[in-house]
C-alpha cells in the first residue's frame, strides 16, 4: 500500500502546484510581452539595411530558439520516464510536444514570411531551413506515434525512444550554419563572444525570449494537468476533486 | 451497399486520425526530400516542380495500395465479401472510393502549398492541382487491380509497384505534361480531356477487372 | 445435368472428387441435406474438412462432380445461392480497430442484411457481450472474438449455414448458446453443415454424421 | 543464433524469389520515371541523378520496412522470439542484417547501371555506389527502430515514413553530398568519413533501440 | 522480497492483479506449482486466462503482485527464467512460407535448442505429420499446423510449460497425444500451466484447477 501512495501521489501533488504556479507564470509571461513588444515595435531603431521588416526577428528567432530548446527538454523528460518509470515525467514530455510544434511552425511561418522581403523567396532548401523542418516533423512524429498508441503507458515509452533518436537532429540545426555555407544568417548571440547588434535589439529579442519562455511554462503546465485528469481518472483524489472535497 | 463500404473504410481510417495524415505527411517528405538530394538553386527546382509533386503523388497513392485488401484478406473479411449477395464490382468500387478519399483527396489540397515551396507561378499552381484532381482517381482504380492480383503473395507490396508503376506512367506523363504545358504557355486543355478519358475508362473497366483478380487470387 | 427447381430446397452433392497437392482428401463423395437436417462433418486433422465445406459454398472448386442447390448448379446459381448461404470459417472477419458493434453491423451489411445499432447491440447482448459492445476487437479475448462473428447467426435470415469449428475457443455457456441457435435456425427448416472436434449432442433434430478419414 | 535469424530471413526471401527482384525493380522503376516527369535534357538529368538514386535507394529501404516485423508479429513468432532466452538485440541485429542484404544490396549492385543512364562520370559513379555501400546498412539499423515503434498499429506503413524519414534525411544529405563533392572536384573524405560514423553510431545503439521498442511494443 | 535460490524448483504467484481497460480481471491471486504439477486455468471467455498466462511467462507486467522462479523474481531473472521456459500462445509462430520440418527447427533454435533435420522430422512423425514434413505451412489444415507448434514439445528440455489452448483444432487422436506428452514431462519433474475449454482427464498426476470468473 504504500508503494501505491507514493506512485499515485506525485502527479497529484504536481497537479496542484501547477495550479498554483500557473498564475505567476502568466503574469510574468504577459509583463515579459509587453516590454518585449513595445521594444520591438517603438523602441528599437529602425534597421539601416532591412529597413522595417528586420522586425520579424523579435518573434522569428525567440521562436526559433525555443523550438530547439523545448525539444532538447522535451527528449529529456521522455528518457527520464523511460528509464525510472515516473509517469510524471513522461506526461510532461507529452504536454510539451504541441508548444515545441507550435514554435517549430512559427519559427518556420516567420522564416519564410521574411525571407521573401529579404531574399526574394519564401523558402530556399537550405540547410537550416531543411533542418527546422525536420525538427517540425520530429515533432509531428512523436505526436503522431502517441496519438497513434491507445495504451498510455506503451505510447510514453514508445514516443521517449523516438524522441532521443531525433535528439540527433539537434545539433545538426544549431551548427548547420557553420557546417555548410548557407543563405541564412549565422549565430550573432553566443556566450564566448560579445554581441555585434545593436543593445536594443538585442534586448528586446533576450526579453520576447523570455516572454516566450514563460509562455511555454503556461502552456506546458496547464497541458500537463490535463493529462493528469485525464490519465488518473480512476484514481481516488480525482474523484474526489470532482465532488468537490479538495477545492 | 457501396456506401457501406465507404462508410466502413473511412470509419477505419478515422479510429486511426494519424492514418489520413500520414499519406499527407509522407507526400510533404518526399516532395521536401529532392530538393536536399538535388540542392537548392530555384531555376533547376522550377523545372522538377511538377514531376517531383507528381512522382510523390505516385508514390504515396502506390504506398498505401498494399492496405487496400490485404487486412481484409488477412481477417477473413474478404472471403465473406466474395460470398456475399452483394455485387463485388460494387464493393470493389466502394473501396477504391474511400481509398481516394482517404489518399487522394489531402494530396490534391496540399499540392498548391507544395508547390510555393518550388517557387511556381500561379497559374501552374492550379492546372497542377487540377491535374492531380482528374489523376489520382484512376491511380487508385488502377492500383486496386495490382493490389487484387498480387493479394497473400509474400513481398506483395513491392510486387504490386511493379505492375502498377508502368500503368501509373500515362497518367504521370500527360499530368505533368499539362503542367508543363501551361508553363510554356500552351494549351493544356488535350492533356486534362486524355486524363479525363483514362478516369472514365478506369471507372469502366477497374472494378470488374479488380473483382475477376480478387476471385483468381482468392480461387 | 440441371433438372429445373425442385419443390423443397435442399443442398446436394454428388460424386465430388477434391484433390491436394498429391493427396485425393476424398473422391465419389455424395449426400444431400434437407430442411431441418443437421450435418456433421468428421474426421482426423487434414482429412479435408474444411476443403469441402469450402468447396460447398462456393470459394473453391471442386475436382470432380457437382453440388446442387434445389437441383441447380450452384456455379450457376451464383448471387441466387449466396443469398441463402451463410459461410463462417476458421477466420472470423472481424476488424481489430472496429468495436464489436461496428463488427456486427459491416458483416451483416456485407451479408446483404442491414441492422441498426440497436438490433446489433441486442444480438451481442444475447451472445453474451453485454457491456463489451464498445469495445475495439482488438482486446476481446479469442472466445469473445469468436462470438462476435458468430452473433451474425442471430440476425442472419439465410437457410443453409455452413459452419467450419464453430466452437473454436468458446467456453461451456457459449456452446450451450450456440447449440440453441443452431436448433432454432433447424426447427425454423433451415440447414446446417458444420465441422468440430468438440462432441455436441443434439437429439431433437435429424442429425447426419459425414466422417471424412 | 543471430545466424539463424539471418539464415530463417533469407531462407523466406528465397522462398519468393520476386522478393529480392521486386525491391531491385522498384528501385530501378522509381529512378526512370524522373526523367519521364522532368524531362530529358541530360545538363539537368546529370545534377539530379545522385539525389534521384540516393532518393529512390531511400524510398525503397523505407517500403520494405513494413515486412520487417509484421509478419512475425502476426503470427506469434515476435511473442517467441521476446521469450527466446537468446539476447533480444542479437536477434534484432539479425534481422536488420538481412533486411539489408535482401534489400540494400541489390540496389548498391544496380546503382552503378543506373547512374550511367544519367550520363555520370565514372568517379561519380564509384562515389556514387561507395556512399550507398556505407549508407544503405544504416537505413536498414534506423528503419528497424521505427518498424519496432509502430508494429500493430494501424496505419503504421505510413506512420513509420514520418518516424523514420527526418533521421534518413542527414544519411541522404552526406551520401549525395559526397557525389556532389566529387563532381565538384573536391574531397569527398570528410562525407565518407561522416557517413562511416553515422554506420558505427547505429550499429552499436539501433539493435538496443529496437529491443527496448519491440518489448514496449509488445508490452 | 528476494529469498535466494530455494532447493526445489517453483513457480509462486503472489497478490497478482491484472486490470485491463475498466474492468479488474482479478486481483489478490496467489497460487504456487511445484514440480510434477499441472494446473489447469479455467473460466469462462474473457475472464482473464490468457492474460494470465501472459503475465507468468514475463509477455506483460502485472498491475500488482510478483511472480517467483524458485524465489527469485522472473524480472530479475530475465534470460535464466527464459531459459527453463516454454510459452505457446494462441497464435503458433508458423510461417506460411516455409516447411513444416523449417519452421519447426526455426522455432526451436529461437527458443535456445538447435535441432537437426532428422531430429525435427523425427518429432514431426510422432505428432502425426509423417508424409507432410516438406509441405509449406500454408498447404496445411488448421489442425496440422498447431501440430507443427506443438512438436516443440517433443523437443525441449524446459522444465516450466505455459500453454494457451493447446487443444484448439485438435483431433482425438491428438488430444491423446498431448496428453501423453504433457504427462511425460510430469512425470520427469517438469510443471505445466494450461488453459483449456475441452475436458481433459488426467489422473496419475498433481492436478490444480485454477478458476477465475
Ligand atoms: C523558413 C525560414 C527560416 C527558418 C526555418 C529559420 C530558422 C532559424 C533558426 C532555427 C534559428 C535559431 C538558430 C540559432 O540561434 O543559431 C534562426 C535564427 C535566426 N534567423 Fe532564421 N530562419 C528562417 C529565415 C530567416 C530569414 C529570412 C532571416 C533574415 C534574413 C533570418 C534571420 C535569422 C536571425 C538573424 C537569427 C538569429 C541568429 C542568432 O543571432 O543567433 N531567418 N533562424
Ligand atoms: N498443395 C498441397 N500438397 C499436399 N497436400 C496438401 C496441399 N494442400 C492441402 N493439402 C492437404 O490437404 C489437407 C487439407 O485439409 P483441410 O484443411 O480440409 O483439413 P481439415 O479436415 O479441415 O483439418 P482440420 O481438422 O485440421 O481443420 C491437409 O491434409 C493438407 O496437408
Ligand atoms: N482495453 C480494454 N478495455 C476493456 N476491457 C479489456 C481491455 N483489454 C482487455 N479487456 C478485457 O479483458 C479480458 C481479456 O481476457 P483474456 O484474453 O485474458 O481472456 P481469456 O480468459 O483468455 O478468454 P478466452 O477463453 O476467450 O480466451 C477480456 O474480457 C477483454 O474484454
Ligand atoms: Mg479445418
Ligand atoms: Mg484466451
Amino acid at each position: 500500500m504504500t508503494i501505491n501512495w507514493f506512485k499515485y501521489a506525485s502527479p497529484a501533488s504536481f497537479y496542484f502546484l501547477a495550479g498554483r504556479m500557473i498564475p505567476y507564470f502568466s503574469i510574468a509571461a504577459i509583463i515579459f510581452l509587453i516590454v518585449g513588444l513595445y521594444i520591438a515595435f517603438f523602441s528599437a531603431p529602425t534597421d539601416f539595411q532591412q529597413g522595417e521588416a528586420y522586425r520579424i526577428i523579435f518573434i522569428h528567432v525567440p521562436a526559433a530558439w525555443m523550438s530547439m530548446f523545448l525539444y532538447v527538454v522535451m527528449a529529456f523528460w521522455a528518457g527520464i520516464g523511460l528509464a525510472f518509470n515516473t509517469r510524471l515525467s513522461s506526461m510532461v514530455a507529452s504536454a510539451i510536444a504541441p508548444t515545441g510544434a507550435m514554435f517549430t511552425f512559427l519559427a518556420l511561418w516567420t522564416g519564410a514570411w521574411w525571407g521573401k522581403p529579404m531574399w526574394g523567396t519564401w523558402w530556399v532548401w537550405d540547410a537550416r531551413l531543411t533542418s527546422e523542418l525536420i525538427l517540425f516533423f520530429l515533432y509531428i512524429g512523436f505526436m503522431s506515434l502517441q496519438a497513434a498508441i491507445d495504451d498510455p503507458r506503451r505510447a510514453d515509452k514508445a514516443g521517449a525512444i523516438i524522441a532521443l533518436v531525433g535528439v540527433v537532429n539537434i545539433p545538426i540545426i544549431y551548427f548547420s550554419v557553420q557546417w555548410w555555407n548557407t543563405l541564412h544568417q549565422g549565430a550573432s548571440v553566443s556566450l564566448i563572444q560579445s554581441p555585434k547588434m545593436a543593445t536594443a535589439m538585442l534586448s528586446g529579442m533576450l526579453i520576447m525570449a523570455l516572454a516566450v519562455w514563460m509562455y511555454s511554462i503556461v502552456m506546458i503546465l496547464i497541458r500537463a494537468r490535463l493529462i493528469i485528469l485525464e490519465r488518473e481518472r480512476h484514481t481516488a483524489w480525482v474523484s474526489e476533486l470532482k465532488e468537490g472535497v479538495l477545492e | 451497399m457501396i456506401w457501406w463500404i465507404i462508410k466502413r473504410d473511412l470509419l477505419l481510417a478515422m479510429r486511426r486520425r494519424s492514418d489520413v495524415l500520414t499519406t499527407l505527411f509522407f507526400f510533404v517528405i518526399v516532395v521536401s526530400l529532392f530538393p536536399l538530394g538535388v540542392g537548392p538553386e530555384a531555376s533547376i527546382l522550377r523545372i522538377m516542380a511538377s514531376g517531383v509533386v507528381w512522382v510523390a503523388a505516385l508514390l504515396a497513392s502506390m504506398l498505401s495500395l498494399g492496405r487496400m485488401f490485404s487486412s481484409d484478406y488477412a481477417d477473413g473479411t474478404l472471403e465473406q465479401m466474395l460470398l456475399s449477395p452483394v455485387s463485388l464490382s460494387a464493393l470493389v468500387m466502394g473501396k477504391a472510393i474511400s481509398h481516394w478519399l482517404v489518399t487522394g483527396v489531402p494530396l490534391v489540397l496540399m499540392a498548391p502549398v507544395l508547390g510555393i515551396q518550388y517557387d511556381l507561378p500561379v497559374e501552374a499552381l492550379i492546372v497542377l492541382t487540377l491535374s492531380l484532381l482528374l489523376g489520382t482517381p484512376v491511380l487508385s482504380l488502377i492500383g486496386a487491380i495490382g493490389a487484387a492480383l498480387t493479394l497473400g503473395l509474400r513481398g506483395g507490396g513491392v510486387l504490386v509497384s511493379i505492375l502498377v508503376l508502368p500503368l501509373y506512367i500515362p497518367v504521370l506523363i500527360f499530368g505533368t505534361g499539362a503542367v508543363e504545358a501551361s508553363t510554356a504557355g500552351m494549351g493544356f486543355g488535350a492533356h486534362f480531356s486524355i486524363l479525363g478519358a483514362f478516369l472514365l475508362v478506369s471507372i469502366v473497366f477497374s472494378p470488374w477487372a479488380t473483382a475477376a483478380s480478387l476471385r483468381i487470387s482468392m480461387g | 445435368m440441371t433438372t429445373g427447381p425442385s419443390p423443397i430446397e435442399m443442398l446436394t452433392a454428388r460424386n465430388l472428387e477434391c484433390i491436394r497437392g498429391e493427396h485425393r482428401l476424398f473422391s465419389n463423395l455424395s449426400f444431400s441435406v434437407n430442411p431441418g437436417e443437421l450435418m456433421f462433418v468428421g474426421g482426423p486433422n487434414g482429412s479435408g474438412k474444411t476443403s469441402l465445406l469450402r468447396l460447398l459454398c462456393g470459394l473453391s472448386l471442386p475436382d470432380d462432380g457437382e453440388i446442387y442447390w434445389n437441383g441447380t448448379d450452384i456455379r450457376k446459381l451464383g448471387v441466387d445461392y449466396r443469398d441463402v448461404m451463410t459461410y463462417l470459417g476458421h477466420l472470423g472477419g472481424i476488424k481489430d480497430d472496429l468495436t464489436a458493434i461496428e463488427n456486427l453491423r459491416i458483416s451483416c451489411a456485407l451479408a446483404g442484411c442491414e441492422i441498426d445499432e440497436d438490433q446489433a447491440a441486442d444480438a451481442l447482448g444475447q451472445i453474451g457481450l453485454a457491456g463489451r459492445e464498445m469495445l475495439p476487437a482488438r482486446v476481446l479475448s479469442q472466445g469473445q472474438r469468436r462470438r462476435v462473428a458468430l452473433a451474425r447467426l442471430l440476425v442472419t435470415r439465410t437457410k443453409l449455414w455452413i459452419l467450419d469449428e464453430p466452437l473454436t475457443a468458446l467456453d461451456v455457456a457459449a456452446v450451450e448458446l450456440i447449440k440453441g441457435i443452431l436448433e432454432h435456425n433447424l426447427a425454423k427448416g433451415g440447414m446446417v453443415i458444420m465441422t468440430t472436434h468438440q462432441e455436441l449432442v443434439m437429439s431433437t433434430v435429424t442429425v447426419h454424421h459425414l466422417v471424412l478419414s
